[in-house]
């Protein structure tokens, strides 16, 4: 089965990357582009074929692994 | 009128770290029932980190006068004169609480916190060290923590460009719920051109530099802000983040301020950064401030007095600024991209006003914020010390290759390569002793000077016996650094205990004040400046007394240095003292 | 030999390059990454190490579309000399004026240590003080320095002979074992196709001196002094 | 209006981050993990409230910035 984990920061969390990137589409011109957060998507394989078995697999690696969940949200969405 | 919304209760107090006395302290101090903000500020600077209430008495035992003491203890580092006009400014400073809940961060605005502290001297940093205690290295986050913390020491110091060429990790199951993560950093300067906190003149503008202020790092009381919705799906978290790239930015746009002659007094927004960062340069120059808040540069929408006085937002700096070179100094931080806003003036009136949407938000009297701040003498005692063993009571080892592999395969003694070779030792190209010697030694510019360095504790000693154990890490690093051909000059020390309550911890700390000062006094190696970490336990189990000493030595010429690698075969190996 | 050292938001080892560059006889200046000109005259432009921009989206993409990359572009256009050191490797490929890009360590680990190269090729502006086959000892800083190409693409540097260096161990072994991040086919650094552009991760610059660690980086500046 | 860019690696090529994620999650003990491939998501408010408007200065933003279109795809979403 094919999931996609999608993690991203906080709300309140500073964003050094999407600060960054605001100020180097602004310097390249490109107009109308208001904040910027960077987050990280995961493209991930699970043999399983049971949804709720997967599930619990990558939520086990959403907490120990993917995701901070000091500073970091995470999604899980398995494809059909 | 100021605001009096919400009302103080006990519980917002107790919240807010302040005991009921020193509560009524305040209050008979003001003459009035403080606002949410005031008590915001006084929790700030009445807390032991900013006030040293309980360190206090003990710190002014130390030796810190030299004849090449520029600048001791109170300043945001230490300078000492290493001559040819030249300063040597250093300063180590702790960040273990934030490291154990998260440690990459933790670890990354520690060390940006103090390549702050030594660039708002004037100083351009050349050399960073740390030193680093975990716990017991089976102790299920040990691992997490050690990678984590040891990322983040590298990705602040390797992005923002300084070396990073020495330190020290130690573990210990004493750690395991609360981990210590000292970080030092070393910088030179024009020995005429160092720049201090204290304001002059009055009706100068106070400028804010550097990055936007968020919800970062306000503590404890957040339900106290009229905006934190309490359902919100998500507690605000308190974590800071670093960006070493905006540090960067800072340092080049500082010092080039700084070079035009601009800065009257300059301080780096740290701990309750524009809290205490304003009220130590009014303070220290006998001179009201009045700031207004609506003109910081926030990053989120809706922040209250409260909170921008509490943000602990990174990678900021508060200035006094020469009114004739407004634009100058506007030009430098907007080339570096940075933010750069008036946010308030100095006065004659010693009080310190925050006015936010038109309205006062806070009126105080400045100089007694820090001077009237609470004093502990703390009850101290000295636990029994450990009956000494008689040598002849060990047994001998069975063989000693078996024990030297044993101890070579301990933890501490093990090759710290994994951790050093995640740091750039190299940048700048003037690492003539990279780590893995006794003291690292950095090349001052072109030469000939060198400066050695090096941070030295043995927490068991310190446990054992404080006063010893507190003489030993002094000696430590004096002899770390001889070793390399260094002349010690001067120390910095960060001193990490548990609970002062406590009186036996009490008596750790005093008696490792005490070590320490007593070898420092021996060996004409005086404090320059320091940080002290109290409250280091968890469940009522406190660490080993920690008290990291950070040594500074110059070498005059740094061609001629010793290394611990022998040269050849066949030579004589001589031990020198006892 | 005029050299112009760029500065980028977030460079840091600017200065270590301009001291090697000076050292070897280079007459340096500096140039800004706003700037739309190089300082007239230069014959190498220079991208140093460091993080311009923090690294933050990819390692030396914002820099690659920064004013002065049209002037740099042009001037390799012209034939004029490019030398990008890690950083400026990675500005250079994302540039475009070299191929590839550089992708995170193997071990996902910031590595900082001396390293071997084996010097591949030593007909060039950049590397005629060396001589094909030598094994010199620099260091490394970097947390992404995994050069990475198409099939097609390392078809064409090998076979035009566009590897400037390779990571090898002390007796001159090319071997994954000697490689430290894991790029392909041990690719330490590579030329444009008319080898007037150099991009390297390796730090020539911090190997200049016999009291800091050595001077098997020397080659690289005096090659280029004399160019 | 609310975007989401997301820009993954085009197939085939080398993904060292996802394959060290692999890695990290099975030392970690978590099972039943294949490939695992990183990618990156941005969130941008886009000033221009005009649906066509807002994706085109995305594509722009991504052809010349957020993509590195040699090695990677993007993919536009706006909120409604
Ligand atoms: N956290 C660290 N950061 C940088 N260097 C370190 C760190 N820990 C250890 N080192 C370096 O590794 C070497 C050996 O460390 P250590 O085992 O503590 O040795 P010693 O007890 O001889 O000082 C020293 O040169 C030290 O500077």
């Amino acid at each position: 089965m094919k999931a996609r984990v999608t993690v991203t920061l906080k709300q309140g969390v500073l964003d050094p990357q999407g600060k960054a990137i605001e100020g180097g589409l602004k310097s390249l011109g490109i107009e109308g582009i208001g904040t910027v957060r960077q987050g990280k998507v995961f493209d991930i394989e699970v043999e399983s074929a049971d949804k709720a078995k997967a599930e619990s697999v990558l939520r086990d690696a959403c907490e120990r692994l993917l995701a901070n969940t000091v500073i970091e949200n995470y999604r899980i969405e398995l494809a059909e | 009128m100021i605001p009096n919304e919400p009302k103080i209760t006990p519980e917002l107090v107790a919240e807010h770290g302040l005991k009921p006395d020193e509560y009524e302290r305040f209050v008979a101090l003001i003459g009035r029932e403080p606002t949410i903000t005031e008590l915001g500020i006084v929790s700030a600077m009445w807390n032991e980190h900013c006030s040293y209430k309980s360190s206090r008495l003990h710190l002014k035992t130390l030796p810190t006068k030299a004849p090449w003491v520029i600048q001791g203890p109170g300043e945001n580092a230490g300078v000492i004169d290493i001559g040819d006009g030249l300063a040597c400014v250093f300063k180590m400073e702790s960040h273990n609480h934030p490291s154990y809940i998260e440690p990459y961060q933790g670890a990354t605005t520690g060390v940006g916190g103090i390549l702050r502290d030594v660039f708002t001297m004037g100083a351009r940093p050349v050399a960073a060290l740390n030193a680093l205690r975990f716990g017991s290295p089976d102790h299920p986050k040990t691992h997490h923590l050690v990678a984590g913390v040891v990322a983040g020491i590298g990705g602040y110091g390797n992005s923002f460009g300084v070396p990073t060429v020495g330190g020290s990790v130690g573990f210990h199951s004493r750690y395991d719920g609360n981990i210590l993560v000292n970080a030092m950093a070393v910088g030179i300067a024009k020995a005429d051109e160092i720049f201090y906190a204290k304001a002059t003149g009055v009706g100068n503008p106070i400028v804010y530099l550097g990055s936007k202020t968020g919800r970062d790092g306000i503590h404890g009381a957040t339900m106290a802000s009229a905006e934190f919705d309490e359902n919100s799906e998500e507690k605000r978290p308190t974590v800071q983040v670093g960006d070493p790239f905006a540090e960067k930015l800072l340092l080049e746009a500082c010092l080039e301020l700084m070079a035009s002659g601009s800065v009257i007094a300059i301080q780096d927004m740290g701990a309750a950064g524009l809290t205490c960062s304003a009220v130590e340069m009014g303070a220290k120059g006998d001179l009201g401030i009045e700031l207004d808040l609506d003109a910081v540069p926030c990053r989120e929408e809706g922040m209250s007095a409260y909170e921008m006085m509490l943000s602990e937002s990174q990678e900021r700096m508060l200035m006094v600024l020469d009114p004739d070179k407004h634009d100058i100094a506007e030009a430098i931080f907007r080339k570096w991209g940075l933010d750069f806003a008036v946010i308030g003036k100095t006065t004659d009136t010693l009080r310190f006003v925050v006015r936010h949407k038109g309205e006062v938000m806070a009126d105080l009297p400045i100089k007694e914020l820090g001077d009237e701040a609470p004093l502990y003498d703390r009850p101290h005692i000295q636990n029994a010390f450990e009956p000494v063993l008689p040598p002849e009571t060990v047994a001998a080892p069975m063989a000693n290759g078996e024990a030297l592999v044993k101890l070579v395969g301990t933890p501490d003694l093990s090759s710290k390569r994994w951790v050093w070779e995640q740091y750039d030792h190299l940048i700048l190209g003037n690492t003539v002793q990279t780590p893995g010697g006794d003291a690292a030694i950095v090349r001052v510019g072109d030469g000939p000077k060198g400066l050695a360095m090096t941070t030295d504790v043995t927490p068991r000693y310190c446990e054992a016996d404080p006063v010893e154990g507190g003489k030993q890490a002094v000696a430590e690093a004096w002899r770390n650094i001889t070793a390399v051909g260094g002349l010690p000059l001067a120390v910095t020390d960060n001193l990490n205990f548990g609970n002062p309550e406590k009186p036996d911890v009490m008596g750790q700390f005093v008696g490792c004040i005490r070590g320490i000062g007593e070898a420092c006094r021996a060996l004409d190696f005086p404090v320059v400046s320091g940080n002290v970490s109290l409250y280091n336990e968890t469940q009522g189990r406190s660490i080993l007394p920690t008290p990291t000493i950070g040594g500074v030595g110059l070498l005059d010429d740094v061609r001629v240095h010793a290394t611990v690698a022998f040269k050849g075969v066949g030579e004589t190996l001589i031990l020198i003292g006892e | 030999m005029k050299a112009a050292v760029i500065t980028f938001p977030g460079s840091n080892r600017d200065g270590d390059v301009a001291r090697a560059l000076r050292q070897a006889g280079a007459t340096v200046v500096s140039a800004w990454h706003a700037d739309h000109d190089l300082p007239a005259g230069t014959d190498l432009a220079v991208l140093p190490g460091g993080f311009s921009y923090g690294d933050y989206l990819r390692c030396g993409a914002i820099a690659s579309r920064a004013p002065i990359m049209d002037a740099v572009r042009a001037h390799a256009g012209r034939g004029g000399l490019v030398l990008g050191i890690c950083n400026g490797f990675q500005i250079l490929c994302e540039s475009g004026l070299l191929p590839g890009v550089l992708m995170r360590n193997a071990d996902l680990h910031f590595i900082c240590r001396r390293q071997h190269l084996k010097v591949a090729r030593a007909d060039t502006a950049f590397t005629n003080r060396y001589h094909v086959g030598q094994v010199i000892d620099v260091c490394i800083a970097h947390g992404e320095g995994n050069y990475v190409c198409d099939e097609e693409t390392l078809h064409e540097l090998e076979s035009e002979g566009r590897v400037a260096f390779r990571y090898c161990d002390a007796a001159g072994n090319v071997s994954r074992a000697a490689n430290p991040n894991g790029s392909l086919n041990d690719i330490a650094g590579v030329f444009s196709e008319d080898l007037n552009v150099l991009g390297m991760m390796p730090h020539p610059e911090n190997l200049i001196d016999d009291l800091v660690g050595g001077v098997d980086g020397r080659g690289l500046f005096e090659s280029l002094a004399a160019a």
